[in-house]
This record gives structure tokens, C-alpha cells and sequence, in this order.
């Protein structure tokens, strides 16, 4: 019972940094109705340049290594590089393909996906770098000694920044100009231009905003696993969080996070040994998959009914 | 040029439809007869195109009974209804945009074809022999729809009269017992609402089709239909010949008094 | 231009529906066929025929099975990979435990398992579509693989997971020359590429295209959705499949798993998109450009800029470009370069006329 | 090769349509008669079809009481069942007669009545309800058969057939009589009546020439020898078939020479359907060639400018050596290469998007075509040829031999055909084509044809010095100006008309002082002409009075005059004065005829106020207008038209 305790609180938290990173695809989705198939490489762009700034700042210009100043510095640039990808993205491939099928914009961003990518390992280079946040990844102690069950501290921050997060988007979605207005598009694009809601604005800034979360989404799973290719495939573990909780839906997202989380860990500890293991890679999407057939809308999503 | 009217082929009794609470239609009633032109007309939301889509498979009714030539019909899907000889077009073009004007109209042969895909792949004997005659049919109703001269133009080139008759020569490819148009005339000038009365009369006429249509033009219900039937906020307040229910005043109250 | 077309009138629907109504057109494309066939296996050198010719044609193939699926039938698909790995491990198996299988039939059955498994995963998009089915997809490119890793029994116990293709024989001829692989890939992939031509135009193919323009209005026409998507995810397959193991035994020779990974079912992917959604013809220039590209790269760029800059700015330059390809083209020419094709046939047709 | 000349004697000695429609069907059963594009394809009927089919309408109207000598109207656009019924028609010893499909109910009821018809076949319903329309004022009316059945399923008059009804009843009748349809085919003599076609003639009630078996034939084979007509020419069939010259082309001589003619799907689609069969032996009056030319012109304005400059050079290259090349007159190994090149790039091309690549012969007649136009198709290798002939002659009178081609002729007498001059220079002609009657005018055929049997063409010309006939205008029409100075009116209008800008012109002179001219403006051209000055219109009114307008067309008139003025003849007929009308001439308002030819008696009758401004010398003048739409409605046209000078030059000293 510990152990499956153990296993499920270990699930739940790294199904959080699952919903950090399906929320940044989710604000994308809302705001532009665009499935951004580059938000795992963005997650990567944002996590190298972070790193790649750290490197950057004491060796050019003597700053030093490891201090505070640096570390913000860094965070500061690598969110504002985030922010011209975002911009540059809207302008370049989201306006011209304005009013085509979503599938061509889901189309557009896999390419996105390949000129990030690329664009990170030419600016940066393809190594494998580390991140260090000052959290070490060891069980909190008490909780191991008072009840046997380990929980990563890491693992707890993680889920801490996250929520955090989450807290800060909901106050800016509700109590923000940009938000109510963020929202009116999220409902109906037509009806918010012709209020003179500025589309492209909007679209800016959730870009922004989708590069703000991916940097964070980055700089916890580098410091986790390290910063290196890999880290884009964080955007195809979101993939069955979406499916679960719908793409339109912020809470959709945490709970769809939270619900993969839990069952990937469970599923490989007491399913995987009985197929040989490694099934993490797919029962995500096949738990996804199966919960479509009975809901095709998601947890959270609204039933669809066409009109003809 | 009397139209003889036949046997009820479709009678809807009591039907109410409902899409979570809003409630689209209510306790409606009315039967169609074999070889008629019966239009259904009312405000916009009155539930006009909710019934076609009822008559057809799309909408399922919570409740009412619909009998088609006197048998109480089941749930069924839209091409079911297809099966038993029930064709339609929709208020908002429904071609499609990525095919010619001959492609679409040959998709309306879709269920009289027979040959399988395996067949399709060597296209030789028996599929090219099938697609030849099918091919010959749709020449039939393009002639019949004087589209001649746009069969090969993706049909997302034409114009808006133009696309609203493709769409009409694909429903009849299907060679339909029933025809449910849904606003054929909607959005056209005066020649090509001409034109387009002229090929449902045709169609009715020579092809002996049974038709219900939607319509806002009161000229043109008024002028070709045997039977109207009102809706009004999804329930039924007239039905009968044309000049009946021009008459009703619950009808002229709703609708016809209404800037038209 | 060079069109003369004036006399050349149909006079039966056998005639108007043939897949080149234009005589030069049949022309040309008999020369075509001439050149490709004939010609090029005579006169082109190994390499040419091993790195180039051979995988270009296979990777048509396969394009021209997820066309099927995502550009006539509007099911987007991005595991292709995988049906392609069903494929090559299905042919391996079938020519390893049966004895005496011919080549061409166990061709035949890699594609049908894999048809089999397409119709498997095509099962949820019944009830879900677009980039909702895309994801579900996802689920085949990686469960598929997994299986094929870690059940063993599909690599034979081959202690890493890779196989090697048995030697192709057909009646006693041993296909081991270069020119003789490329000469059967060529034969396959032209007998598929006609029978998915044939399909496209028929009653099939204006099926699928119904369903992907317009699904309710589809089945209101009285269309089986059912039915008419499954049967575009198990062609598809099939089409994926063969080439899967056109890939294994006349192409690379030795695979595992791992080579089928999402990597490839995004080119495959690029391939149509660059090549033409919705047209044969463009799953030819679309396999053909994304092979060609980074060889191009490949030999320009060390040229343009020395070797200063190293291995790792090709590659990354490499998947900049393809990425922008993609952008590029879904914004300017969304059909690709088959409609560049077709605008430009256009153009000979009516010149000297402008329009 | 001895078996084909023995064919071909055989041939020239059938000498009813009948018989010939018998011998192709012996000759050729499987080579295609006819074409229809029908159901998105070319249906063929070969001979061995038509003569079927012939002959089981031939015995259907006959079942239905259609006997020798009886008038059988056909009406219709060109579809193969109405020309078999003209056939059908003459199997029997009956007389079609050929109207025109788009006359109202009041003019076809006076062919009616004039022909006396007793069966008309029909093309479809359009047809049936004008025929209704003025049925009761047709006492001799019988009985109507139409092709096409839509819309006619409820019409239960009795004496309603559709076609295939008859064609049943035909071959029922054809089993129980399998001699009757040969018998009557033998009665047949050259002689008989083989059509009657209305004349549609500037003045007066159309007339029913009647002509024979023989003369037609005699026609046809003529042409078909002069030009080297075989079985696998390729006509198109779109013009009237009530017009003479669809029938000599399309009728005549395909039954002698056993070719295939191709009828279009639709009006619509004349143009596609002519890109596809891309035919061999083509016929177009001057107006669609130059509808044509002036397509390309247009369109050629849209390309790049590198493709103009192509298009530009390659012309020049035409326009200097084109000619002389199909003429087959020594040119230089330079320009040959040059046009060969440009032949590739640009005129084959070209000839392929208009349909026009698999031209052996082309004719133009009716009116006169311009030079420039005529220029163009013949140098881009297209052998475009005039000729002249009339309803009474068969269509058949003067042609031009190929390499002999004036752009100012009409070419050299056909074969058997004798042609003189009278001295007032009207054109006689006389040989086997000519027509045996005017239906029911004795008066009037003992007026046209004189005492020698040359029938008078009402034509003025002139014999150059090669024997090449030129036609000035009509006798009637050449006046004299009150000067003594010779004033053919036709002559000038044609010569306005060439410029592109004039659709129309009408001059009055004839007891004049001098002459004057109203100009019709091409809209199409004006119009495109005003819009690259940045000219703002609105509509042909608008457009017609704008003071550029007048000055681009008193440009023209001056072009003409100078052009006058070195014609020793007609030197002094210079255009003094002009005014640009407010509406277009218009055969629904009576001011063409059907043919398009202007009726110039008529306007000037009906605007006798803008001729007398003309001669009163006044700066403008208010006029006021009937027009007809073609649906039936009217409306009304105002405009106070200018009146514009045009600068005269001294004529030539006149040769002694």
C-alpha cells in the first residue's frame, strides 16, 4: 500500500509538469484555435536558451558564474527570445494561413516544430547541458521517516511552480483586460474583431505568454533530465493529456495532466512488468484513446452538434 | 396542368425535438403525398430546417412517430434514409469543394453503384462498364439542368446559382422517390430564382419526385406548391393549400405580416 | 505549347475517363515509363540507383498510401512509420516461417497485415477527427514499435532487434544487383501507383474525397462513414506496408523497429505536403524532393561555405529548411508541387494565351 | 484502287440525296456520318445509323400521312435527328423547308402559310409553343414531331409526335412495307423540288427559293472537286441550318463527298466543341472571325510583356511572309526558318487553343472581310478563302482557287458556273445550281431570271484583271451623286467596318450632294480602347456620344476617305460628314436583317431626322428611340447626338 501510495503521489506530481506543458498548449488552442505541434520544441528552445544564456553571460562579459544576477538575466533573455519567437511565429506563419482548415495549422507547426528545432542546436549546439536549480532530487525526508513513502522534493517543487502558475494564468485570464479579451476570442473570433478586439494583439501575447510557460515547463524538466533534444518530446507527452482533458480547457489540462500522470507511473510499475516494460511511450495515448470512444469531446470539452 | 397528388408517403405525427433544453420542435404533425410539392415555410428559427433534417435521419426526435408509406420508421442514420429514396440539399452549400461539378453529381450514384473497391483498382470490365452507364445517367440530369458547360469546373469556382444547381443535380443523380430542398432559392437574383422554379417544377414533373421545400420567397411557395405547412418558434400554426393558408390569421399574424 | 488538342474528342466515357485524356500527355508519360524503366537501370550507376532512384520510389509508395488516407480521405495520419515497420516485419516473418513463400505473395500478405492493423487503429475515427484523430495516431507510431521491440519473436530472437532481409528471389532469379532491386521496386510501385490511380478516380475515391469535403452531407448522399474510412485506413496501410518491405528487402536490407520511428512518419508526412495532398502524381515529386534535398544540402553546402561548419549546421540547416519548406509551401501553394505542375500544364495548354 | 474509282463513278451518277445517303451507307457503313456532342461526349452515327434511321422516319411519316410533294417544315438548332428528317423529307418526294429557329411566332407563321405546310418536325418545346401559338391561324398544319420531349409530357394535343414515337412506328411500318421506302426513293427525280429556303432579302416578304436535287448536287460536287473534299473532312455545324450555306456545307456536300459533319452540344459551347473536333473544312461569316481576333487580342493585351514582345515578333514575321508561304510563292530560307520557328512557339499553338490546327480549307461569304483580318488567319497558315454565292445559286457562285487569294475578291467563277456582267455592273450567273423557282412567284422568278437563263444577282462588280470577280455593292444600292460621282454605299460602310472600332455603318448619298455616314461603335472595342485612356462610360450611349470617342472615329472616317480618294471610281464618294448613333442597329428592331445585314432604306426611313441634320449642316440633333429586348420588353432611348466633319481629299485624276 505505501508503495502504490508512493507510486501514485510520484505519478500526480510529474502528471503536473504534464498539465505545465498541455497548458501551453491549451492557451494557444483557446486564443487561435491552432494545435501548436511545436510547443515541445519550444519547451527545448526555451530550456537551451535559459542554459545557453547562463553559459553565455560570465564567459562574454565576466558576470559571475552561478550568481543570482546571472540566473535572472539569463531567465530575463530566454524569456524575451521566447516572446520574438512568438511574435515572429504569428507574424510569419499564423497570418498568412489565417481562415485555413485547422489541420493546416497543425500541418504549419509540425514544420515550426522542425526550424526550432534547428533553430536551438545551430544557436546553441546539440549538447547535453545540465540545469541546476538548487533543488535537490531526494525524498523529503520526514515523509520518508514518519511514513515510509518517498516523494521527491523536486518532484513537489515542480508541482508547487506549477500550481503557481496555473494560480497566476487564471488571475490573468479573469481579472485582466488582455484576458477578458483573451477569452471573448477563445469563444468567437468573428463577434470579438467586430467589438474591435485586436486578433493579432491577442495572438501576440499568448504567444508569449505559450513561451513563457514553455520556459518554465523547460527550465524543471532540464534541471530533471537535462537539457538536450529529448526535451521535445515532453510536447508528445502533453499530446494524451489534451486528448484527456480537452483542448479548450485549463482545468481540463491539469486534471487530464494529473490522471496520466498517475496512471502511466501505475501502469508501468504493475502492468509493465507483465509485457516486459517501457510502456510509458504509448499507454498514455492508448488510455486517451480508449476514453475518446466513449467521450470524443474530453473531460471538459463541450458536445459538438453539427449544423446543417 | 393539375399535379395528381397520390398515396401519404410520409407522415410525421407528433414529433418534438429537443437539443438539450432548447426545444427545436413541438407536437408537430403533417404528412407528405406522393407526387406533390409541399413547402414548409415560417420565420427564420422556426424550425424548418430541424424538420428536414427529422425527415431525413439526421436529427433523431425524442418524440413522434414518423411513418414512411405507412411504416412506422425506426431510428435510423442519414443513409438509411438515402436507401429508401430520400434525397436533399442544404441551406448552406454542402458540394464538395474539392471535386469537378461531374464528380459531385457522380457521388449521388454512390448507392446505386455496386462494384467494390478490389474492382475500382484494375478499373476494367465491370467497373469501367458500371462507371459508363452511371456516367450516362448524371449526363442525363446535367442536360436536364442545363449544366453542360461546367461539368468539368471544381464546383468551388462557380457562382452561388450555379453551385445551388450542382447540388440539385446531385440529389437527383440519386433518382429520389422524396426531395428535400432546403432553400434553394436563397441568395439568388430574380432570373436565376426563374430558372430554378422552373427545374423543381420540371423535376416534379417529369420525374414524378415528390418534393418538400423551404422557401422565404412567398411568391414562389405560393406559386408552385400544392400543400404549405407553417412552423412558428418549432410548432406547426397552418397548414393547407396555398390560398388557405394565406388566409389563416394566426399564419398572417406570424409571418406573412411580418416585412416580406 | 507543345499541346495540339484540337481533334482530339471523346467519344466514349471509357475514353473521357482515362487517366491521360491529352495524347502528348500519354506521350510523355510513356516516355516516362521508358526512361524510368528501361533506361536508367541500363545507364545509371550504383549509387544512383542504391541511395537515390531506389529509395525515392519506395517512399512514393508509402506517400502514396498516407495520401490516400489524409489527402483523399482526409484522415490525418502520422504513423506511417509504423505501418511501414508492420510491413517489413510481417514480409520478414512470412518468407522466414514459410517455406517456400514467393517474394511477390509475401509482398502482398506484409501489406495486407499491415491493412489489417490500419483498420485496427483506424477504428477511433469514427467517433473522433481531426487533430484529435491525429493524436490517436501517435498511439499506433508508438505501440506499434513497442511491440516490435519487445516481443521478440518478430526479430526471430535476433539479439538486438534487427533483421536482415532474406535474399529476394522470383522464380528462381535472385534480385542481388542494384539494378535488378530497383527494377522490381520500379514494377511494384507502378502496378500500386495505377491501382491507386484507378481507385482515386472511381467510386472509391469519390467516396473518400466526399467524406473529407463534407461527412454529413456525405452521408446524407448515403455514404457508410464507417465503412468508407475504414477502407481508406486499410489501403492505406496496405500501400505503407509494401512499402515497408520494399524498404527492408530492396532497400536498406537490414531494419529494426527503431527505424520506424516518428521521425519518418513526419517525412512521409513533408512528402505529401510539399508533393501535393490529394494527388498521386505529387507523392512522386514530394518522395522525390525530401530525398533529394539533403543530399543536395549534403554536396552545396560544404561547397558554398568549406568544411568549417561542420556536420552538425547541415543537419540542423537541414531540418531549418525542411521545417520552412513545409510553412512555406502550406501558405503559398497548399496543394504543392503537383499544382505547380498542373498550373504550369495549364499554361502550355493555352499558350500563347496567358489565361 | 480500281474499286474506289469504280465507287466514285457510282457516286456521280446518284444524282437524288436519297440515293446518295443509300450509296454511303453501302460504301462506308462504319465510317461516322455525323457527330452530336450529347451527354458530354461525341455520339457517332455512322452512315450505316443514318440511313437506318432515315428511313424508319422517312416510313414513320409516311404512316403518319406525309405524301409526295408535301412541305415539311423543319426548325431547329443543328441536331443530327433534323438533318435526317430533311432526308427523311426527301425520301418521301416531300419538301423540307429550312426556317430559322430563333424567328417569333409571326414570322415563322408566315413561312407557314407561305410554304403551306402540313408537317413540321421540331427541335424542342421552345419550338412546339410558338407553333401552338399560331396554330389556328395554320390550316394546313397536320401534324408536329419533336426531337426532344422535356417539358412536352403533358401537351395532349393529338397531333403532337415526339420523334421516337415515329421512328417506331416507322420501323413497324417499315416490316409490314420492307419495299415501300425503295419504291418511293426511286420515284425521286433530279428535278424534283429538293429544299425550299427563305431568302430573308433586304426588302419585301422572305421568298421560298426552291432548289432542286440536281442543282444542289451540282453545287456540292463542284465544291467538293474544286477543294478536294473526301470522307474524313471534319465539318462543324453551328450556323442557321435555314441559311444556304449550312445547308450546301453541312448537308450537301457531306452527302456527296461522304464526310462527317459535328454538331455542338450547346449554343453555350460552340466555342469548347470547336477546340475539340478541331475540324478540317470549317465555314464562319466574317463576324466570327473577327469576334475571334479580337479575342486574341485581347487576351494577348493580359500577357507578360516578354510573351507580347514573342507574340509581337512572330506576327511580324507572319504578317510579312505568312501569306506567300500557303500561297506556296518563293520565300527566303530566312524568313521560311523564321516562320518555322514561329510556328512552333506561336501560330500552332495559337490555331490549337482556337480549334483552328486541323484546317485544310476555311471559307468566309456573306459580307465582306476585312484585310487586315483576312491577313492574319492566312499567315498564321490557316487557308482561309472567300467565295461568293446566294440563296438562288446554291450558295455556290464564285470561289478562290487555292495560291490565288485577293484579299479584295471574291475569286474566279466555280466550276460550271458562267458569270458576266451587265452594264450597269450587276453580277448574272447562270448554271446548274441555279434555283428552279420562287415558291408560288412566277412574277417574281420571271424577274430574276432573264431571257438567256442568267439569273440576276442584284450584286454590282467588277472583273480584275486575273478574272477575279470583286463585289462592290448591291446594284440597286449604287446611286449617283448629284455630282455625277459613282456612290456604292456597301463599299464604304465595308470599308468603315474593317477598323475595329465600327460595328456598323449606314452612308446616304444617292442624289446628294455628298455622302454622310452613321457609325455603330463597337462596344467591346471602344470600350476597351476608352478604358486604357482611363475614359469613365456609362453603357453604349454614354460611351457612343464622348467627344474622344468622335475624335478616334473621325480618324477612321478620314482613313477611309483618303483610301477613296485613290479609287478612280470613287473618288468623289468621300464621308463628308457623320454622326455615331445612340443605340446599337438591332434585327429586333427591324434595322438587320436576320443575316445581320443593315437595312438601309429602313433606318433611313425610321431616322430620317438625323439624316436631314446631316444635310442641314446643323452641330447636333436630338433624337428619341424605340428599343426591343429580345425577352419582348421596351424601353426608350434619348440623346442629342453630334454631329462631326470629316476632312476630304482630292481625288485621283480619273484614268481616260
Amino acid at each position: 500500500m505505501q508503495f502504490f501510495i508512493e507510486v501514485l503521489i510520484g505519478g500526480l506530481l510529474s502528471g503536473v509538469m504534464y498539465a505545465l506543458v498541455a497548458l501551453g498548449f491549451v492557451l494557444i488552442y483557446k486564443a487561435s484555435g491552432v494545435f501548436n505541434f511545436a510547443q515541445g520544441a519550444m519547451v527545448f528552445f526555451a530550456a537551451l536558451s535559459f542554459v545557453g544564456f547562463q553559459e553565455v553571460l560570465p564567459a562574454r562579459f565576466g558576470l559571475e558564474a552561478g550568481s543570482a544576477a546571472v540566473f535572472w538575466l539569463s531567465f530575463l533573455l530566454a524569456f524575451a527570445t521566447m516572446v520574438v519567437l512568438g511574435i515572429a511565429t504569428e507574424r510569419i506563419v499564423l497570418r498568412p494561413l489565417v481562415n485555413q482548415p485547422p489541420i493546416t495549422l497543425f500541418m504549419a507547426t509540425i514544420g515550426l516544430t522542425y526550424v526550432v528545432e534547428g533553430l536551438a542546436q545551430m544557436t546553441w549546439g546539440a549538447n547535453v547541458r545540465g540545469l541546476e536549480l538548487g533543488i535537490m532530487d531526494e525524498p523529503i525526508a520526514w515523509l520518508m521517516d514518519d511514513y515510509g513513502i518517498g516523494v521527491s522534493k523536486f518532484d513537489l517543487f515542480a508541482a508547487g511552480v506549477a500550481a503557481s502558475l496555473v494560480a497566476l494564468l487564471a488571475l490573468l485570464f479573469q481579472y485582466t483586460k488582455v484576458g477578458r479579451a483573451l477569452r471573448a476570442v477563445a469563444d468567437d473570433h468573428q463577434a470579438a474583431l467586430s467589438i474591435g478586439i485586436p486578433l493579432q494583439t491577442i495572438w501576440r501575447v499568448v504567444w508569449a505568454v505559450a513561451g513563457f510557460v514553455a520556459l518554465v515547463a523547460g527550465m524543471i524538466w532540464g534541471a530533471r533530465n537535462g537539457v538536450q533534444f529529448a526535451l521535445t518530446f515532453t510536447a508528445l507527452k502533453a499530446l494524451p493529456v489534451l486528448i484527456l482533458g480537452g483542448f479548450t480547457s485549463v482545468p481540463g489540462a491539469i486534471v487530464g495532466g494529473l490522471i496520466i500522470g498517475a496512471s502511466e507511473k501505475l501502469a508501468e510499475v504493475y502492468v509493465g512488468p507483465l509485457v516486459g516494460g517501457g510502456i510509458e511511450g504509448w499507454f498514455p495515448y492508448m488510455l486517451a484513446l480508449a476514453f475518446l470512444l466513449v467521450r470524443p469531446e474530453g473531460l471538459f470539452g463541450e458536445r459538438h452538434i453539427d449544423r446543417v | 396542368m393539375a399535379r395528381q397528388s397520390g398515396e401519404v408517403i410520409v407522415d410525421l405525427r407528433n414529433i418534438s425535438l429537443r437539443f438539450g433544453g432548447v426545444k427545436a420542435l413541438t407536437d408537430i404533425s403533417f404528412d407528405v403525398r406522393e407526387h406533390e410539392i409541399r413547402s414548409i415555410i415560417g420565420p427564420n428559427g422556426a424550425g424548418k430546417s430541424s424538420m428536414l433534417n427529422v425527415i431525413n435521419g439526421v436529427y433523431h426526435p425524442q418524440e413522434g412517430q414518423i411513418h414512411f408509406r405507412g411504416q412506422l420508421r425506426r431510428r435510423m442514420e442519414p443513409h438509411h434514409a438515402a436507401e429508401q429514396g430520400i434525397a436533399r440539399t442544404f441551406q448552406n452549400i454542402a458540394l464538395f469543394k474539392g471535386m469537378t461539378v461531374l464528380d459531385n453529381i457522380m457521388t449521388g450514384r454512390a448507392l446505386k453503384m455496386r462494384c467494390n473497391f478490389l474492382q475500382h483498382a484494375f478499373y476494367w470490365g465491370a467497373a469501367q462498364r458500371e462507371e459508363a452507364a452511371h456516367r450516362l445517367k448524371v449526363e442525363e440530369i446535367i442536360e436536364f439542368l442545363e449544366i453542360q458547360s461546367i461539368r468539368k469546373t471544381p464546383v468551388g469556382r462557380l457562382p452561388y446559382g450555379l453551385q445551388k444547381r450542382v447540388e440539385l443535380a446531385r440529389a437527383l443523380a440519386a433518382e429520389p422517390h422524396i426531395l428535400l430542398l432546403d432553400e434553394p432559392m436563397a441568395g439568388m437574383n430574380v432570373e436565376e430564382k426563374q430558372d430554378m422554379c422552373r427545374f423543381i417544377l420540371d423535376v416534379n414533373d417529369h420525374y414524378g419526385t415528390t418534393i418538400v421545400l423551404i422557401e422565404h420567397d412567398m411568391g414562389v411557395v405560393m406559386d408552385i406548391s400544392d400543400r404549405v405547412v407553417v412552423l412558428d418558434y418549432g410548432r406547426k400554426i397552418g397548414d393547407g393549400l396555398p390560398d388557405e393558408v394565406k388566409g389563416n390569421p394566426e399564419v398572417i399574424a406570424a409571418y406573412l405580416g411580418a416585412a416580406h | 505549347m507543345l499541346y495540339r488538342e484540337a481533334g482530339q474528342f471523346r467519344t466514349s466515357y471509357a475514353e473521357d475517363g482515362r487517366i491521360f485524356p491529352i495524347r502528348q500527355d500519354r506521350i510523355g508519360f510513356a516516355l516516362l515509363l521508358l526512361v524510368f524503366g528501361v533506361a536508367v537501370p541500363l545507364l545509371a550507376n550504383e549509387y544512383w540507383l542504391k541511395a537515390i532512384l531506389t529509395p525515392v520510389l519506395i517512399f512514393s509508395l508509402a506517400a502514396i498510401g498516407l495520401n490516400i488516407l489524409t489527402g483523399y480521405a482526409g484522415q490525418l495520419s502520422l504513423g506511417s512509420a509504423a505501418f511501414m515497420a508492420v510491413g517489413a516485419f510481417a514480409a520478414y516473418n512470412f518468407i522466414l516461417r514459410v517455406d517456400g513463400m514467393p517474394f511477390l505473395l509475401a509482398l502482398a500478405l506484409a501489406g495486407l497485415a499491415a491493412a489489417l492493423v490500419g483498420v485496427l487503429f483506424g477504428l477511433p475515427s469514427l467517433r473522433i477527427k481531426g487533430f484529435y484523430l491525429a493524436v490517436a495516431t501517435l498511439a499506433a507510431q508508438f505501440f506499434i514499435v513497442w511491440v516490435l521491440v519487445k516481443f521478440p519473436w518478430f526479430s526471430n530472437y535476433s539479439s538486438s532487434g534487427v533483421v536482415t532481409a532474406q535474399e529476394v528471389v522470383i522464380l528462381g532469379y535472385a534480385f542481388v544487383s542494384p539494378e535488378a532491386r530497383y527494377v522490381l521496386t520500379f514494377a511494384v510501385v507502378a502496378v500500386l501507383a495505377l491501382a491507386a490511380k484507378n481507385l482515386v478516380r472511381s467510386a472509391t475515391g469519390r467516396a473518400w474525397m466526399a467524406v473529407r469535403d463534407m461527412d454529413v452531407a456525405a452521408q446524407v448522399i448515403g455514404f457508410r462513414l464507417m465503412r468508407t474510412k475504414l477502407l481508406a485506413f486499410a489501403v492505406s496501410s496496405f500501400y505503407c506496408g509494401v512499402a515497408g518491405a520494399l524498404y527492408a528487402y530492396t532497400y536498406i536490407g537490414t531494419v529494426e523497429p527503431e527505424g520506424f520511428n516518428l521521425d519518418l512518419s513526419f517525412k512521409i508526412l513533408f512528402m505529401i505536403i510539399i508533393g501535393g495532398v490529394g494527388s498521386i502524381m505529387g507523392s512522386f515529386l514530394g518522395a522525390a524532393f525530401i530525398v533529394l534535398l539533403p543530399i543536395l544540402l549534403d554536396n552545396l553546402v560544404p561547397a558554398l561555405f568549406g568544411n568549417a561548419l561542420g556536420a552538425g549546421f547541415v543537419s540542423n540547416l537541414q531540418l531549418m529548411i525542411f521545417g520552412g519548406l513545409i510553412i512555406f509551401f502550406l501558405i503559398v501553394e497548399p496543394h504543392g508541387l503537383a499544382r505547380l505542375w498542373q498550373i504550369a500544364k495549364e499554361k502550355l495548354r493555352l499558350w500563347p494565351f496567358p489565361h | 484502287m480500281a474499286t474506289t474509282r469504280a465507287a466514285a463513278a457510282d457516286v456521280a451518277s446518284l444524282d437524288t440525296f436519297p440515293r446518295l445517303l443509300i450509296e454511303h451507307a453501302r460504301l462506308r457503313p462504319q465510317r461516322p456520318a455525323m457527330r452530336e456532342k450529347e451527354y458530354g461526349i461525341w455520339q457517332i452515327y455512322t452512315w450505316a445509323d443514318v440511313a437506318a434511321r432515315v428511313r424508319a422516319l422517312a416510313s414513320g411519316l409516311a404512316e403518319l400521312g406525309f405524301k409526295r410533294g408535301d412541305r415539311l417544315a423543319v426548325v431547329g438548332d443543328n441536331r443530327p435527328r433534323l438533318y435526317w428528317s430533311v432526308a427523311a423529307c426527301q425520301c418521301l418526294g416531300g419538301i423540307p423547308v429550312m426556317m430559322y429557329q430563333d424567328a417569333v411566332a409571326q414570322e415563322m407563321a408566315y413561312v407557314m402559310l407561305d410554304a403551306e405546310i402540313r408537317f413540321a418536325c421540331v427541335e424542342d418545346q421552345e419550338q412546339v409553343d410558338k407553333l401552338l401559338e399560331i396554330e389556328d391561324s395554320l390550316p394546313s398544319l397536320e401534324r408536329i414531331v419533336y426531337d426532344d420531349p422535356r417539358g412536352l409530357r403533358h401537351y395532349n394535343q393529338p397531333f403532337l409526335h415526339g420523334m421516337d414515337e415515329v421512328l417506331e412506328m416507322g420501323r413497324i411500318h417499315d416490316e409490314h412495307h420492307p419495299d415501300f421506302l425503295a419504291n418511293e426513293i426511286d420515284k425521286g427525280s433530279p428535278e424534283d423540288i429538293a429544299v425550299m429556303l427563305y431568302t430573308s432579302g433586304t426588302t419585301g416578304q422572305p421568298k421560298g427559293v426552291c432548289q432542286s436535287h440536281a442543282a444542289f448536287i451540282a453545287a456540292a460536287r463542284g465544291g467538293c472537286a474544286f477543294d478536294r473534299l473526301g470522307e474524313t473532312e471534319d465539318i462543324l455545324s453551328y450556323l442557321p441550318m435555314a441559311w444556304v450555306g449550312d445547308h450546301l456545307f453541312s448537308y450537301a456536300q457531306a452527302l456527296v463527298a461522304g464526310f462527317t459533319i459535328n454538331c455542338p452540344e450547346s449554343a453555350e459551347t460552340v466555342m469548347n466543341d470547336l477546340r475539340e473536333i478541331g475540324p478540317t473544312y470549317y465555314f464562319a461569316p466574317p463576324r466570327v472571325f473577327e469576334n475571334l481576333l479580337t479575342q486574341v487580342t485581347i487576351r494577348m493585351e493580359d500577357a507578360s510583356r516578354p510573351k507580347r514582345a514573342l507574340f509581337g515578333y512572330f506576327m511580324d514575321v507572319a504578317r510579312r511572309c505568312g501569306a506567300d508561304i500557303l500561297d506556296g510563292k518563293p520565300v527566303s530560307a530566312a524568313d521560311r526558318l523564321r516562320y518555322a520557328l514561329g510556328n512552333m512557339l506561336i501560330y500552332g499553338p495559337l490555331k490549337n487553343v482556337l480549334g483552328l490546327s486541323r484546317i485544310r480549307v476555311a471559307y468566309t461569304a456573306g459580307a465582306a472581310i476585312g484585310p487586315d483580318l483576312f491577313r492574319f488567319y492566312r499567315s498564321i497558315g490557316i487557308n482561309l478563302k472567300q467565295l461568293y454565292g446566294q440563296t438562288e445559286t446554291c450558295a455556290y457562285v464564285c470561289l478562290q482557287p487555292d495560291g490565288q487569294i485577293r484579299f479584295d475578291s471574291v475569286g474566279t467563277p466555280a466550276p460550271q458556273v458562267e458569270v458576266k456582267l451587265a452594264n450597269n455592273g450587276e453580277i448574272l450567273v447562270r448554271g446548274p445550281m441555279l434555283l428552279k423557282a420562287y415558291y408560288k412567284r412566277p412574277q417574281a422568278t420571271a424577274e430574276a431570271i432573264d431571257a438567256e437563263g442568267y439569273f440576276m444577282t442584284g450584286d454590282a462588280g467588277v472583273f480584275d484583271s486575273d478574272g477575279h470577280l470583286k463585289i462592290i455593292d448591291r446594284a440597286k444600292d449604287v446611286g449617283r451623286l448629284n455630282g455625277g460621282g459613282l456612290f456604292a454605299p456597301n463599299y464604304i460602310e465595308n470599308k468603315l467596318k474593317f477598323f475595329p472600332y465600327v460595328k456598323e455603318a449606314v452612308c446616304f448619298g444617292n442624289g446628294r450632294e455628298h455622302v454622310t455616314a452613321f457609325i455603330n461603335i463597337d462596344l467591346e472595342a471602344v470600350g476597351n480602347w476608352a478604358e486604357r485612356r482611363g475614359l469613365a462610360y456609362a453603357g453604349y450611349t454614354d460611351l457612343a456620344g464622348q467627344a474622344a470617342v468622335y475624335a478616334l472615329l473621325k480618324d477612321c472616317v478620314e482613313q477611309v476617305n483618303a483610301d477613296l480618294a485613290g479609287d478612280a471610281a470613287m473618288g468623289d464618294a468621300q464621308v463628308r460628314r457623320f454622326l455615331i448613333l445612340h443605340k446599337e442597329l438591332d434585327a429586333d428592331d427591324g434595322e438587320l436583317t436576320r443575316t445581320r445585314k443593315v437595312r438601309r432604306n429602313f433606318i433611313a426611313e425610321k431616322y430620317a431626322v438625323l439624316v436631314d441634320a446631316l444635310y442641314a449642316g446643323k452641330a447636333s440633333q436630338y433624337i428619341e428611340t424605340q428599343v426591343s429586348y429580345e425577352d419582348g420588353r421596351s424601353n426608350r432611348v434619348a440623346a442629342e447626338l453630334r454631329i462631326e466633319d470629316a476632312q476630304t481629299f482630292p481625288p485621283q485624276a480619273r484614268a481616260a
